[in-house]
């Protein structure tokens, strides 16, 4: 069997950045003029605020892994801008833009880094772990792979009480060689559930190239075959690209209740996490050509700029806002409390943290 | 008081909990159509149909992240795993996912999901098939473990685990399932975290869980009838909660201890116990607390021999006899 | 996308049995009457053996599993058959007809069972864990999936010590499903490992059918496609077929050091194990039309006797001889002594079973 | 003899244990190209080339499980996990194919494998990523543990570890990594299943493994400076096998015994080493045995509580005065 021409990252995802082909996507052209403006403004911001991060990073203020977003907006944003109220996320650890689409806050966001009790998870959680179950979203997993079987039972539970929702699991490209994962697959399809996987391809797992780590067909997605599932590529430089497929996986979840795998093609600027010395498996050139060329802040901003939607002086606003409530939520983060020792003990089991007449519960759950 | 079997006890608390709440689900490999590997869930496909009871696929880490992902947003999922054992591949969703995610999320979210089957040896079926940890999922804080020994703590302890909001380990033994005893006919639960003390003494306490509590109270009855001893077999019933007042309050009565589980001993639960007895009641000692548990071997298949290397009545006895002497 | 046609036992294996096409096959054309007769005597003696079992059984000499591989005696035997020096198997516990199939002997066989001294295992295995490795035969594993992987690292060995070899890992149709088997499959073909993943199909896991368990493509082999490896269906009621096309993928794994997935779709005519009812989940008139009309040992037999290799007579003789083998054996196992109490910790760790002025380490290891 | 750090004595070990034997290939994710996460297999591809040094995609179960395949026909795999708690996503590998396939196949088969790792807390990753195996790992038995706490056990225990021909896990520790200590420059080995007396002393043992036998060593220093008490720490070093006699010939002598370990304290190594010590040397002690653990919660993510979580100098100080109350 011949190996077939390797889809991953393709050229032609590095040519310059010309407008977008999907602009015209009825997802896309339905927006209004507001909501555009508001889709850019939340990439923007994610961007801010992870380079804001890097410095708290080498201010000593986090000690443990910070794995940016930086030059992955647009797979958040764009899946995201399109979730209704039933619609669920969930991801790894790579997590911070998925928190900020879903409309966390800057300050819990930054806090969680630093560990405080104004945290999101209150300092116990940290950057891998972010969670905000009021707004969908369901964390920031740190074991690779870990959230594709509880994604796929989020879906379940939208399924089992009737809702017309979904969920979303993403993952990166090292991720899809995990055992849960494959299960997940065969779940998800085996049971017609309103699910659609994530994969955002950037192309290494750590300093593993993608070609180095998985033996595929072409593409990653496209596993999903041995699972009768359906699947689609996606240039995760282009939000509306982004949008305009994931609103076909989307329409399959709430229609058909049927799952999806989604291979998005985007790129990591930073190191894995800020460990990463990032001298050993990929060129500067590389970086750089992404950086320059295939932006998706950037192509966003361009995108709109064409469009007429944007001026130069309100994206130049819009970035200074962001830099300020980044900015802003670092004070915060520095200005607040840690957890207490006290604090420590607490949160482990519902029923403790909730103890009243009713609880039957007893006996000693805290040991010394 | 209807006289039924262990089986019959957690099929019954099964039952009454998926009428009474309609988050509840079963789920499991064979649970349904097959009506359970070891017939726990017979009948409940016909009485509930396929959205409350449900077949798996052979994918523990799967369908169990599942489960545990669905009680997120509020499903009531009770697993099957046929065997304990098979947590092996499940591991990670087992302590990680269900485990943590409460205390990751600093209280945000919670797991209200059991997960049930046999964790024994005694059954011919081998090493991979033979484990029993109780001792080291409860060793994970996050993580409820319980341990029936009888038909009436079955039934209530697996309706209080259903309706506990976090995640309970309910964990059977294969050997119990046609025990029969008393079960009372109106609703009940046995509270997590309560020991029961199976038989008054006042020479020596025995300290088991699950089938070890009928293995000692039989070396009990012996004690008694041939040595004159008087023992109290306190049952731990929960190891995590652990009733640590009751099993205190014997050592205090009878100033010795014996310590019978089926678990192999390295770590074992009592060796926990020992701890907090000597840590506790160290002045209240007249005797080093001795244990019983499994040879230390991966579990032989040799039947006999498995028979040999699990705790039975004569090593409890002859073991109880040197913590008199 | 539409699902394709479910070929997993497609009607076709139904019809009854005719002349083989892959008679003429050149490994089977190129077997001489010898090697034909004692292929069939295998077939025969797994048969007889796995009857036996049966009996002993129904006395209550065995209390665990029994799981009998009656029915899929051409899978095993066709495959293995073809094996060489450098060749490595390992199965799941449906494993006796691999063990007598790389040539244990059924005394060992049946004493393992009833948990003597003397069977292969000195009765620390049972029915699940046969093993052979002088024979090259890795076990027999209980826990569905797990020779997967180990079976990699048969390859991967074999491979590594630069020898021209290959590893067998079979399973049935309900293990693809496990997360090992989706990280044995990458890992197989990222490295170029010289491996068969034999999916032994009998249409059910335990009491659940193929289509209840698994979302696939059509087969299940095609998942292999995923994995950018190479895959075939046989038809494994007939062992010619089986030898044919295993021929293939083992040269490619000796030639090319490339990795193959087959599905051979068989049939169980018992329960999954001596415990199951069989009432639940399959028409009794299923079983009766597998049997009559698909046997592989019959439909093996038939061949030999039209080839003229083999006479009724012959073949009498052999099936006696089997049998007469197979009611040694049980005698053989009831004579046995068990292991003793001090058995039972010996074979836990290599360095204590082999203490020598040597030996390095020290301490308590053995606890109480 | 030269002084090394303990990232540097681990890397000798594999060094020279790639050198003596060809079958020895180092594995894991990230261990070739990228030098390790942790630089503990720092130049060790361009050393020996990519045949013995071998990248591994996110595959736990998958390259451990091939690893002990490998191991079957002879290859001595030198395994990293990245951390130690991503075991339990290769958890049924971990335990029943290397621990328990010798015993199932009556001694036809070993696994001459190594699987090593960090496993500790204390560096702000979170509960999922600070697990700590080592009590309910060794609790089967057809596994060896080890838990170096210094570059010369460090270096002596992975060496041992190789050359072994059972499974050995080797539990390293992150904040270790740049300790430094004197290393000897000829071959040599620690022994598996000897303590080590890591400092003598009359009035208390404690008995630790891993970092928690240095901060014991600094406690212990306060304890004779601040308040005259005179301490001998013992460290494990070996968990499973368990050096017996070394604790018990200590608690002789003092009387009285701390336990420190990081693990959590349900059901953890110091539960099985004090039920010990009150079985084989009950009427040789004027205290009840007190044990200093991490705080019982899921690791917390806050640097700043983490270190109060973990065992620290003045909790074991703490503690050690009230075991000589
Ligand atoms: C089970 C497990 N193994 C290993 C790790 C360590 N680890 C964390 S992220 C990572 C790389 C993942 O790469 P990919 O899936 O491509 O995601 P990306 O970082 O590129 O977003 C690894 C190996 C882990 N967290 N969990
Ligand atoms: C991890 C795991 N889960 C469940 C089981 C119980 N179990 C043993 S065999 C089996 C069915 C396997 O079916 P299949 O793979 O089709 O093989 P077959 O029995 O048909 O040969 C199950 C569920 C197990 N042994 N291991
Ligand atoms: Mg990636
Ligand atoms: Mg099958």
């Amino acid at each position: 069997m011949a190996k077939p021409a390797v889809l991953t990252h393709p050229e032609s995802l590095k040519r310059p950045a010309g407008p977008s082909e999907y602009a015209k996507d009825p997802v896309n052209a339905s927006m209004s003029k507001a909501e555009k403006i508001a889709l850019y403004t939340k990439m923007a911001r994610i961007r801010h605020f992870e380079q804001r991060c890097i410095r708290i990073y080498q201010q000593g203020k986090i000690g443990g892994f910070l794995h940016l977003y930086v030059g992955q907006e647009a797979v958040a944003a764009g899946t995201i801008s399109l979730l209704g109220k039933h619609d669920h996320i969930i991801t790894g650890y790579r997590d911070h833009g998925h928190g900020l689409m879903v409309g966390m806050g800057m300050n819990e966001c930054m806090a969680e880094l630093t560990g405080r009790v104004t945290g999101c998870s209150q300092g116990k959680g940290g950057s891998m772990h972010y969670f905000a179950p009021d707004k969908n979203y369901w964390g920031g997993h740190g074991i690779v792979g870990g959230q594709a079987p509880l994604g796929t039972g989020l879906a379940y539970a939208v399924k089992y009480m009737g809702l017309k929702g979904s969920c979303l699991a993403y993952m990166g490209d090292g991720a899809v060689n995990q055992g849960a994962v494959h299960e997940a697959y065969n779940l998800a399809s085996l049971w017609d559930l309103p699910m659609i996987f994530v994969v955002e391809n950037n192309g290494y797992s750590m300093g593993t190239s993608q070609e180095r780590s998985t033996a595929h067909p072409g593409c990653l997605a496209k596993r999903a075959e041995g699972y009768n599932m359906a699947w689609d590529v996606i240039n995760g430089h282009d939000v509306y690209e982004v949008r305009a497929k994931t609103a076909l996986a989307l329409k399959r979840a709430h229609e058909e209740s049927k799952p999806t795998v989604l291979e998005i093609f985007t790129y990591r600027y930073f190191g894995h996490s800020m460990a990463d010395p990032d001298k050993t498996y990929r060129d500067k050139e590389e970086i750089k050509e992404y950086r320059e060329k295939k932006d998706p802040v950037l192509a966003f901003e361009q995108e709109l700029l064409r469009e007429k939607v944007l001026t130069p002086e309100l994206s130049l606003q819009i970035n200074e806002a962001a830099m300020a409530e980044a900015d802003k939520a670092a004070v915060f983060a520095d200005e607040s409390p840690d957890p207490t020792v006290a604090d420590i003990t607490k949160h482990i089991y519902w029923e403790e943290d909730n103890r009243g007449p009713d609880t039957t519960s007893r006996g000693t759950i805290i040991f010394e | 008081m209807a006289v039924i079997s262990y089986r019959e006890a957690l099929r019954a608390a099964m039952r009454e909990e998926l009428k009474r709440d309609d988050k509840v689900v079963i789920m499991g490999e064979e649970v349904a159509q097959f009506n359970g590997a070891y017939k726990v869930t017979e009948g409940l496909l016909k009485e509930f149909g396929p959205k409350r009871i449900v077949d798996t696929p052979i994918s523990e880490a799967g369908f169990i992240g599942l489960g545990i992902g669905a009680s997120m947003l509020g499903i009531r999922p009770v697993m099957e795993l046929m065997f304990w054992s098979f947590s092996y591949v499940a591991f990670d969703q087992i302590v990680n996912n269900a485990g943590n995610i409460r205390y990751m999320s600093g209280g945000l979210i919670n797991c209200p999901i059991v997960i049930r089957g046999p964790a024994n040896g005694g059954t011919n079926v081998g090493a991979t098939h033979s484990h029993t940890p109780e001792a080291i999922l409860a060793s994970h804080p996050g993580i409820k473990v319980v341990c029936p020994a009888t038909p009436y703590d079955a039934k209530g302890l697996l309706k209080a685990a259903i309706r506990d909001n976090d995640p309970v380990y309910v964990m059977e033994n294969t050997i119990l399932y046609n025990d029969k005893g008393e079960v009372p006919d109106e609703d009940y639960i046995v509270p997590l975290g309560v020991a029961d003390v199976k038989r008054e003494g006042t020479d020596l306490t025995i300290v088991a869980h699950g089938r070890a509590v009928i293995t000692s109270l039989k070396a009990a009855e012996i004690l008694e009838k041939e040595h004159g001893v008087s023992v109290e077999v306190v049952d731990l019933r929960s190891i995590r909660p652990l009733d640590e007042e009751t099993i205190l309050a014997s050592v205090r009565k009878t100033h010795r201890a014996l310590l019978v589980e089926e678990n192999k001993p390295f770590c074992g639960v009592d060796a926990q116990v020992a701890y907090l007895i000597q840590s506790k009641a160290f002045d209240e000692l007249d005797a080093p607390i001795h244990r019983v548990s499994s040879i230390d071997a991966p579990q032989i298949y040799c039947k006999r021999m498995e028979d040999q290397q699990l705790p039975d009545v004569n090593r409890v006895v002859r073991e109880a006899l040197k913590v008199l002497a």
